[in-house]
């Protein structure tokens, strides 16, 4: 017995199918269509966005907030969301800056191990206090940001990182780009593995397309919880370092705004926040069209700071709404 | 957000438990009053409480608006760019006169709170992506509307609002005072108020009830711009500049734990004002101890971290668990 | 392990208090191997907490349970899952989002060697087990597109596909067709054979009478009898859930309406004309006149929401009007339709009808906001005024208006949602399943009412899978197939024989 | 609607930086011992990367003056390139990285941070891209990384601050220190300056109070407010900026303090601060001269001229008190 249902509909209903198909096709990759023709306008308008080297800088520049969006994808699915990742960006770089004195094993393991257990201990509240996620990783924002200041003397010291492996690490190009840019493919491989081909991924689809159903259905929704935000923590923690390593220093006044900027990035890739749904796929186009349309406003040059801010906002309005739209032509094409 | 689900209701303690979430935030706010006339010092003097009830006063605002927008299960990240929208348009027309100005600043919110409400309503956007795009662009906005520059405004009449006071009160405090007692009212006694409720609860059910539910989710988006407007108003009446790109910087996030901490449920369909208001009193003489007691930013930000959860954990809703 | 004779799954002596409400006092209840345990009684009686108790979704404040002769505790249901007792719970308890292999499969997906999930493997399973239910439709695609009824096929397919010794069925047939009603009973006979123990809730007590061996009622969370079905008659039966002497209760197999009702010289006073929305209806018309019951007949997916939903405004179309008592509803939307006079009573009462998180007092309320205030100020008197008028007429049971209405028993929630209805004066009922999921003694008061109403001069639509319920309570039946009207049963016709006719010569 | 160009040309001969000490500490650099190409300003494409939105006097004047500068030269409009990083670190590196890729010539930058500039020396250094820092030093190595620093010595602006508090409170009182934003090398330096030098100058002034104003008015009468309610008996306030110290005035009114009842210090110089030296409100200001754009371009043509280059160009700021301000008022910006 194989797939009997398609035969059988009559024509003007697997016309509609193919219309649907098509629709859905474009919704679910609605960041990338748009990341073309900005791409396409981008390649025809300015000359220098055509270079080897600014595509290298687009990368490189995008690796971190990637990260951090890859952690942020698996929670939103869940029908969560994470703020603290901003903060723990930070603290992540000051703490491997600090780290990378005991060699580049520690650079990466204090970060990580740090931000990890934030997570942890955020997803344990949630998942066993019941508190909404919004509120908890609001409270971690701070608490996040407080540690960061605590370790660096109110933010007063700035590490250096060693010279030593670690910041060979930033430093180091494979074929004229960064490693941290293969990390970040190699671990959004793994992301997407582990979403969309492991029980541990279907659990996270359960959870946020119906926690109720998915508890009934026994998917232990707190491991699952807790899973997710130790992972957000994990990844910011990371991005924190590779950020570190890039710099040269535990800089201390960076990531405010961050965790909307992910959010955004998120949400641009068609990830539902109501959760349930959502790839990565989308997360990455979503990450890179935020990182090019600022590249392109550089490319001009002209566009005061001002007017950015209004264009960057309208842009993801844009972008939503239109993938608003066009879900709601394929639940009409679908019936 | 969810029903049911393990462990069992005992009854020693049932009281306590019911009770809690509906007055922890009073008792919260109690204790923090005690440590402070205990440890701080000219705590009680009038002078210091109109400091923190002039402090207070804009979270206070732009919470309410706050509330009646979670009331209704979405959220509003964009007021603190509406203040800064609010504060950007008034140095245009002051020439013209005070209420014009005012006037003026209002419209703007009018106009953020239209867009934000049809994103939702009509469009059909999730609250927090349509209002994540607004405080982007509309901080852009009110950069671009005040030329980038701030403005010191030098207008009498326009500074009294925010210096001056009416039976020793200060008019900032008496126009957030009556705002509140409004939206208290809008929520308890008026059709507006029932349907609010009704959609936060169940949308499709509230629509199907006949609810108008577009021009009610409207409504509240343009209530809560308003609102954010008037606490930018008076944010600039108080500095005496108007800032845009710094005036209501997070204050998104201030509201919304005023909400939740005043025992509010992110989950829509129940808003409770005054908690809200004792909320935003909370938070705020937080602040104002750790200050105080010139606590340095980092052991503040993490005190600030651990009062906003135990907060909530004791305002939370404990039905049905 | 234990004896073999031991009972499947056994409770003694189990308590469950919820605020304000004690579910469960004192039950105890035993599933042997091999049989089918009808679990019964009222809405709100305690049948829904007793199985969420049995499989460790709530824990007990007292009493024991045992599994197979032994004691035991499930912290969750994924133990129980573990312990070989696979549930259907009451309402479609799947992930919409998700695909229906992916749903299946939850939890028990089939895996490679590396321990990644098997995709096609899953999708090819999937399409076999399901094809063994009937359905056929692409199990890639997200399971809230289908049909409410397939998805309980899901729900069933998946709750059997482990090798389960017990299975518990929380009505599984209130969103069914007669069609997959028998796919289930099939699948039921084949566990029975293998020796599984099912436990099955329903309200429809012919279907109790078909495949239960053993029956336990209960009444307001109390065990008031346990034994074999066969020793009991409807009557009999009915009385014990009802706590009524057999003399009060009526005569089994009848519903309560009574006869004719529409003077047919009226003009209607709701009409329908050409009602087309793209895939979901076509060219749909028909009449209401004052005083009668129309209902909408079809199998399941036939339109008839739909076409409630198009009536009420609440679905956009492509071509067609609604007229009431003469004037067309300009602009079709809830609003209009409700200022017109349609009252709609939807379907899922839960995700569509009420807000659960509300007051009875505020949910009935609700639509009449406008004519109980000034000014836009609410008048409290006057919404006591009606809430206890209605609260009244209705006889719903609370401890009174300020009661949530999300702790309601079914039964009474659909109550409140038709005082609501009501309250707003309406002149044409449109009602969708308004017995679905509620016991004997409300579906007879509902039923009483819906008369009633008829007989004071509203037009009332109503949709029913009970083809019993239909015939007896419409004067005329419009037969619905694929979204457009296949038919139309009258005076005489209107028999089930006639419905069924209708609707295998129009699907053939 | 004022215009900030006509008003900054107006006074500009008068408000130009100028230099404190043209060779003081550090090496110096060539265009040989750097290795780079020899570049003419006229027609080369230079970048400029501001940290900060245009919203406050300084940063304004700041983007104004390298603008003006670049016109006067006769710098064609498309071939400065000027990015703004608002405030973000990330992007302001990203931001410089793109104006490398644009293939600028020069490279002028306003730093947010003084550390986590790595990246972006490893790229220009590979194109040979003479680096020029302005306002904030960024922490490198000279001649290699980057060029030169143009700027003021925030060190030597709190000890001067220091120096005006202790005259202005005769050596002996309590003062409260409105801090800059936290994780700024410019708040740190501002306020180790002061510290140091009122330990040495003063001891017996007592500072009692330090609670971050993050550079804005707003925060910084907050702040202020709290400050007047728990320690009334404050004699001085030493702003990290003017900003702060506005937004403290405004603090010291609601309190129904008269002006000068306590002394504030303050350091920037904009018209806004030293019109309260004239209203009475605050007793000095230590200048930090943002007009960069001459003397960016002066350094920069030299440098490709072959002239030696210091690692530190610190620049000599102002003060105003009560015997110029008045007089000064039309220097501030
Ligand atoms: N989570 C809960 N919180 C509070 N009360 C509850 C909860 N679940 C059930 N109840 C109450 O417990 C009683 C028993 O409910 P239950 O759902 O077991 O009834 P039921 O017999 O399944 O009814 P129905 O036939 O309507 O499904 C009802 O009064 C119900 O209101
Ligand atoms: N087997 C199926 N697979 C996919 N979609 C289906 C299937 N059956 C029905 N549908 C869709 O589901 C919708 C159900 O229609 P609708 O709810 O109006 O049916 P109904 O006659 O009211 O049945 P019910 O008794 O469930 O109320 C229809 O739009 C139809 O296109
Ligand atoms: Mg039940
Ligand atoms: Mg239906």
């Amino acid at each position: 017995m194989t797939l009997v249902a398609e035969p059988q509909l009559e024509k003007a209903e697997a016309a509609s199918l193919r219309t649907e198909r098509i629709v859905e096709l474009v919704q679910r990759q609605g960041a990338l269509a748009v990341l073309g023709i900005v791409l396409v306008v981008g390649l025809v308008a300015y000359d220098n966005f055509r270079s080897f080297d600014n595509a290298a800088t687009i990368l490189v520049s995008a690796a971190p907030a990637a990260l951090i969006a890859l952690g942020m994808t698996f929670v939103i699915i869940t029908g969560g969301i994470d703020l603290s990742v901003g903060s723990l960006y930070v603290l992540g770089g000051v703490l491997a800056a600090w780290a990378s004195q005991y060699g580049v094993a520690a650079a990466f393991a204090v970060p990580l191990a740090v931000c990890g257990v934030f997570g942890l201990v955020q997803g344990l509240v949630i998942a066993y206090a019941r508190l909404a996620p919004f509120i908890v990783t609001l409270a971690g924002l701070l608490g996040a940001r407080g540690l960061m200041l605590a370790l660096s003397n109110e933010g007063g010291t700035t590490y250096l990182v060693d010279p030593g492996a670690f910041k060979d690490f930033g430093k180091g190009e494979l074929l004229g780009v960064k490693y941290s840019v293969y990390l970040v493919v190699v671990l959004f491989v793994i992301g997407m593995i582990t979403l969309y081909r492991t029980r541990f991924g279907q659990s996270v689809y359960a959870l946020g397309g119906s926690e109720d159903a998915a508890r009934l259905m026994g998917v232990r929704i707190r491991g699952t919880q807790i899973k997710v935000y130790v992972l957000s923590g994990l990844l910011a923690g990371l991005a924190g370092a590779i950020n570190a390593a890039r710099l040269g220093s535990g800089v201390t006044v960076l990531g405010t705004g961050m965790e909307l900027d992910a959010i955004a990035a998120v949400v641009v890739g068609g990830t539902l926040l109501t959760g349930g749904a959502g790839t990565l796929g989308g997360t990455i186009a979503g990450v890179l069209l935020l990182q090019v349309i600022q590249n392109l406003i550089n490319q001009d040059g002209k566009i005061t700071s001002a007017w950015q801010t209004v264009i960057s906002g309208a842009f993801i309005a844009l972008v939503v709404v239109a993938q608003t739209y066009l879900a709601r032509l394929r639940r009409v094409a679908s019936g | 957000m969810t029903t049911a689900v393990s462990s069992s209701s005992s009854f020693n303690s049932a009281t306590v438990r019911r009770l809690l979430p509906l007055y922890g935030v009073y008792v919260a706010l109690a204790a923090l009053v005690l440590f402070n006339i205990v440890y701080t010092d000219n705590f009680l003097a009038w002078n210091n409480l109109r400091i923190q009830l002039v402090q207070v006063t804009p979270v206070v605002i732009v919470a309410l608006g706050m509330a009646l927008v979670i009331g209704t299960e979405g959220i509003d990240l964009s007021v603190g760019s509406v203040m800064a929208l609010g504060a950007a348009l008034i140095p245009l027309y002051l020439g013209y006169g005070m209420v014009p100005a005012i006037v003026l600043a209002l419209v703007g919110g009018v106009v953020v709170g239209l867009i934000n409400g049809g994103l939702v309503a009509f469009v059909g956007l999730q609250p927090i992506v349509a209002t994540l795009a607004m405080l982007v662009a509309g901080r852009g906005v009110a950069l671009v509307v005040s030329n980038g520059k701030y403005k010191d405004i030098r207008d009498k009449d326009f500074l009294a609002i925010g210096t001056d006071a009416f039976l020793g009160v200060p008019y900032t405090v008496w126009i957030a005072a009556v705002l509140a007692v409004v939206v208290g009212f809008v929520v308890r006694r008026t059709v507006f108020g029932r349907r609010l409720l009704a959609i936060g609860d169940n949308r499709a059910a509230a629509q199907l009830a006949g609810v108008p539910v577009k021009r009610v989710l409207v409504g509240v988006y343009m209530i809560a711009a308003v609102l954010a407007a008037v606490a930018g108003v008076i944010q600039v009446s108080r500095i005496g500049s108007a800032d845009a790109s710094r005036i209501g910087l997070l204050i998104e996030l201030s509201a919304i734990t005023a909400v939740v901490v005043g025992g509010t449920p992110l989950t829509g369909g129940k808003v409770r004002v005054l908690g809200t208001v004792a909320g935003a009193f909370l938070m705020q003489l937080l602040t104002a101890t750790m200050i105080a007691n010139n606590l340095k930013d980092s052991t503040a930000q993490m005190v600030q971290a651990v009062i906003i959860l135990v907060a909530v954990y004791t305002a939370r809703e404990r039905r049905t668990r | 392990m234990s004896a073999p004779d031991a009972p499947l799954l056994e409770v003694a002596g189990v308590s469950k208090q919820f605020p304000g409400v004690r579910a469960l006092d004192d039950v105890s209840f035993t599933l042997r191997a091999g049989e089918v345990h009808a679990l019964v009684g009222e809405n709100g009686a305690g049948k829904s907490t007793l199985i969420k108790v049995l499989t460790g979704v709530y824990q007990p404040d007292g009493g024991d349970l045992r599994h197979l002769g032994q004691p035991a505790t499930f912290n969750g249901p994924l133990d129980a899952q573990a312990a070989g007792i696979s549930t259907i719970y009451q309402e479609v308890n799947l992930v919409p989002l998700m695909s229906v292999a992916r749903n299946l499969f939850l939890g028990r997906e089939p895996r490679n060697r590396l321990g990644l999930v098997d995709v096609a493997r899953m999708n090819r399973e999937a399409a076999e087990i399901l094809a063994g239910y009937g359905i056929t439709s692409d199990v890639r695609r997200p399971l809230g597109l289908m049909a409410l009824g397939a998805q309980q096929m899901v729900a069933l397919a998946r709750a059997v596909m482990v090798d389960a010794r017990v299975v518990v069925m929380d009505e599984p047939t209130s969103s069914l067709e007669p069609r997959e009603v028998e796919t289930l009973f099939g699948v039921i006979a084949r566990l029975h054979e293998r020796g599984v123990g099912i436990i099955y809730v329903s309200h429809r007590l012919d279907e109790l009478y078909r495949i239960c061996d053993r029956v336990t009622v209960l009444r307001d969370g109390k065990l008031v009898h346990t034994g074999l079905i066969k020793d009991l008659d409807r009557l009999q039966l009915v009385s014990h859930m009802l706590g009524r002497p057999m003399s009060e209760v009526r005569k089994e197999g009848f519903t309560s309406f009574g006869g004719e009702h529409a003077a047919a010289d009226s003009k209607p006073v709701l009409r329908v004309a050409d009602l087309n929305s793209r895939h979901k209806l076509t060219g749909v018309s028909f009449e209401v006149l004052p005083g009668e019951v129309v209902g909408l007949g079809g199998l399941l997916g036939a339109g008839r929401s739909e076409t409630i939903k198009a009536v009420a405004g609440a679905l956009p179309l492509d071509r067609g009007t609604v007229e009431i008592d003469g004037t067309v509803v300009r602009r079709p939307n809830p609003v209009a339709a409700l200022k017109a006079g349609i009252a709609v009573q939807p379907e899922d009462r839960k995700a569509e009808g009420l807000a659960l998180g509300l007051s009875i007092r505020e949910n009935i309320a609700l639509a009449v906001l406008p004519r109980l205030s000034t000014a836009g100020i609410v008048s409290e008197r006057k919404i006591d005024k009606i809430v206890e008028t209605f609260m009244t007429r209705l006889r719903v049971k609370a401890s009174g208006p300020h009661q949530r209405v999300g702790d309601l028993s079914g039964g009474n929630q659909q109550k409140v949602l038709l005082a609501r209805l009501l309250a707003t004066g309406p002149k044409v009922l449109l009602l969708d399943e308004p017995t679905r999921g509620i016991d004997v003694g409300a579906k007879a008061e509902v039923q009483a009412l819906i008369d009633e109403l008829a007989a004071e001069g509203l037009g009332v639509v109503l949709v029913s899978s009970d083809a019993e319920e239909l015939i007896e309570g419409s004067d005329r039946v419009v037969v619905l197939r694929d979204g457009a009207v296949a038919g139309m049963l009258r005076g005489e016709e209107v028999t089930t024989e006639h419905l069924m006719n209708v609707i295998a010569t129009a699907a053939s | 609607e004022d215009d900030p160009a006509a008003k900054t040309t107006a006074d500009s001969s008068a408000a130009v930086q100028t230099t404190k000490s043209a060779a003081a500490g550090g090496s110096t650099c060539t265009l040989t011992k750097f290795g780079g190409q020899k570049v003419d300003l006229k027609t080369a494409t230079i970048g400029f990367s501001q940290s900060e939105k245009e919203a406050n006097p300084f940063r304004i004047a700041e983007t104004q003056s390298i603008k003006d500068e670049a016109a006067k030269l006769g710098i064609p409009a498309a071939n400065l390139k000027v990015t703004n990083a608002d405030s973000k670190f990330d992007k302001q590196i990203t931001d410089v990285s793109t104006l490398i890729d644009q293939g600028v010539q020069l490279l002028v930058i306003a730093p947010l941070n003084s550390d986590g500039w790595d990246s972006v020396f490893q790229k220009a250094a590979a194109k040979k891209i003479p680096i020029v820092t302005i306002d904030r030093k960024i922490n490198a190595k000279h001649c290699t990384d980057f060029l030169t620093f143009i700027g003021s010595d925030f060190y030597e602006q709190g000890k001067r601050a220091a120096d005006k508090m202790a005259k202005a409170l005769n050596n002996t009182g309590t003062v409260a220190i409105l801090l800059g934003a936290p994780g700024n090398n410019v708040t740190t330096l501002r306020t180790n300056g002061f510290k140091e030098q009122i330990a040495k100058v003063a001891p017996n002034i007592k500072i009692e109070f330090e609670q971050t104003g993050q550079f804005s008015r707003e925060e910084g009468q907050k702040v202020s407010e709290q400050l007047l309610q728990s320690k009334p008996n404050i004699n001085g306030i030493y702003a990290e900026n003017d900003e702060m110290a506005l937004g403290a005035i405004t603090a010291l009114k609601g309190a129904s303090k008269k002006a000068g009842d306590v002394k504030i210090v303050t350091i920037d110089g904009t018209k806004g601060a030293v019109q309260g030296i004239v209203d009475g409100w605050i007793y000095s200001v230590i200048e930090s001269n943002p007009r960069f754009g001459p003397l960016a371009f002066g350094t920069a043509t030299k440098f490709f001229n072959g002239e030696e280059i210091a690692e530190n160009i610190i620049i000599s700021d102002r003060e105003y008190d009560s015997a110029n301000a008045a007089a000064d008022l039309g220097l501030a910006y």
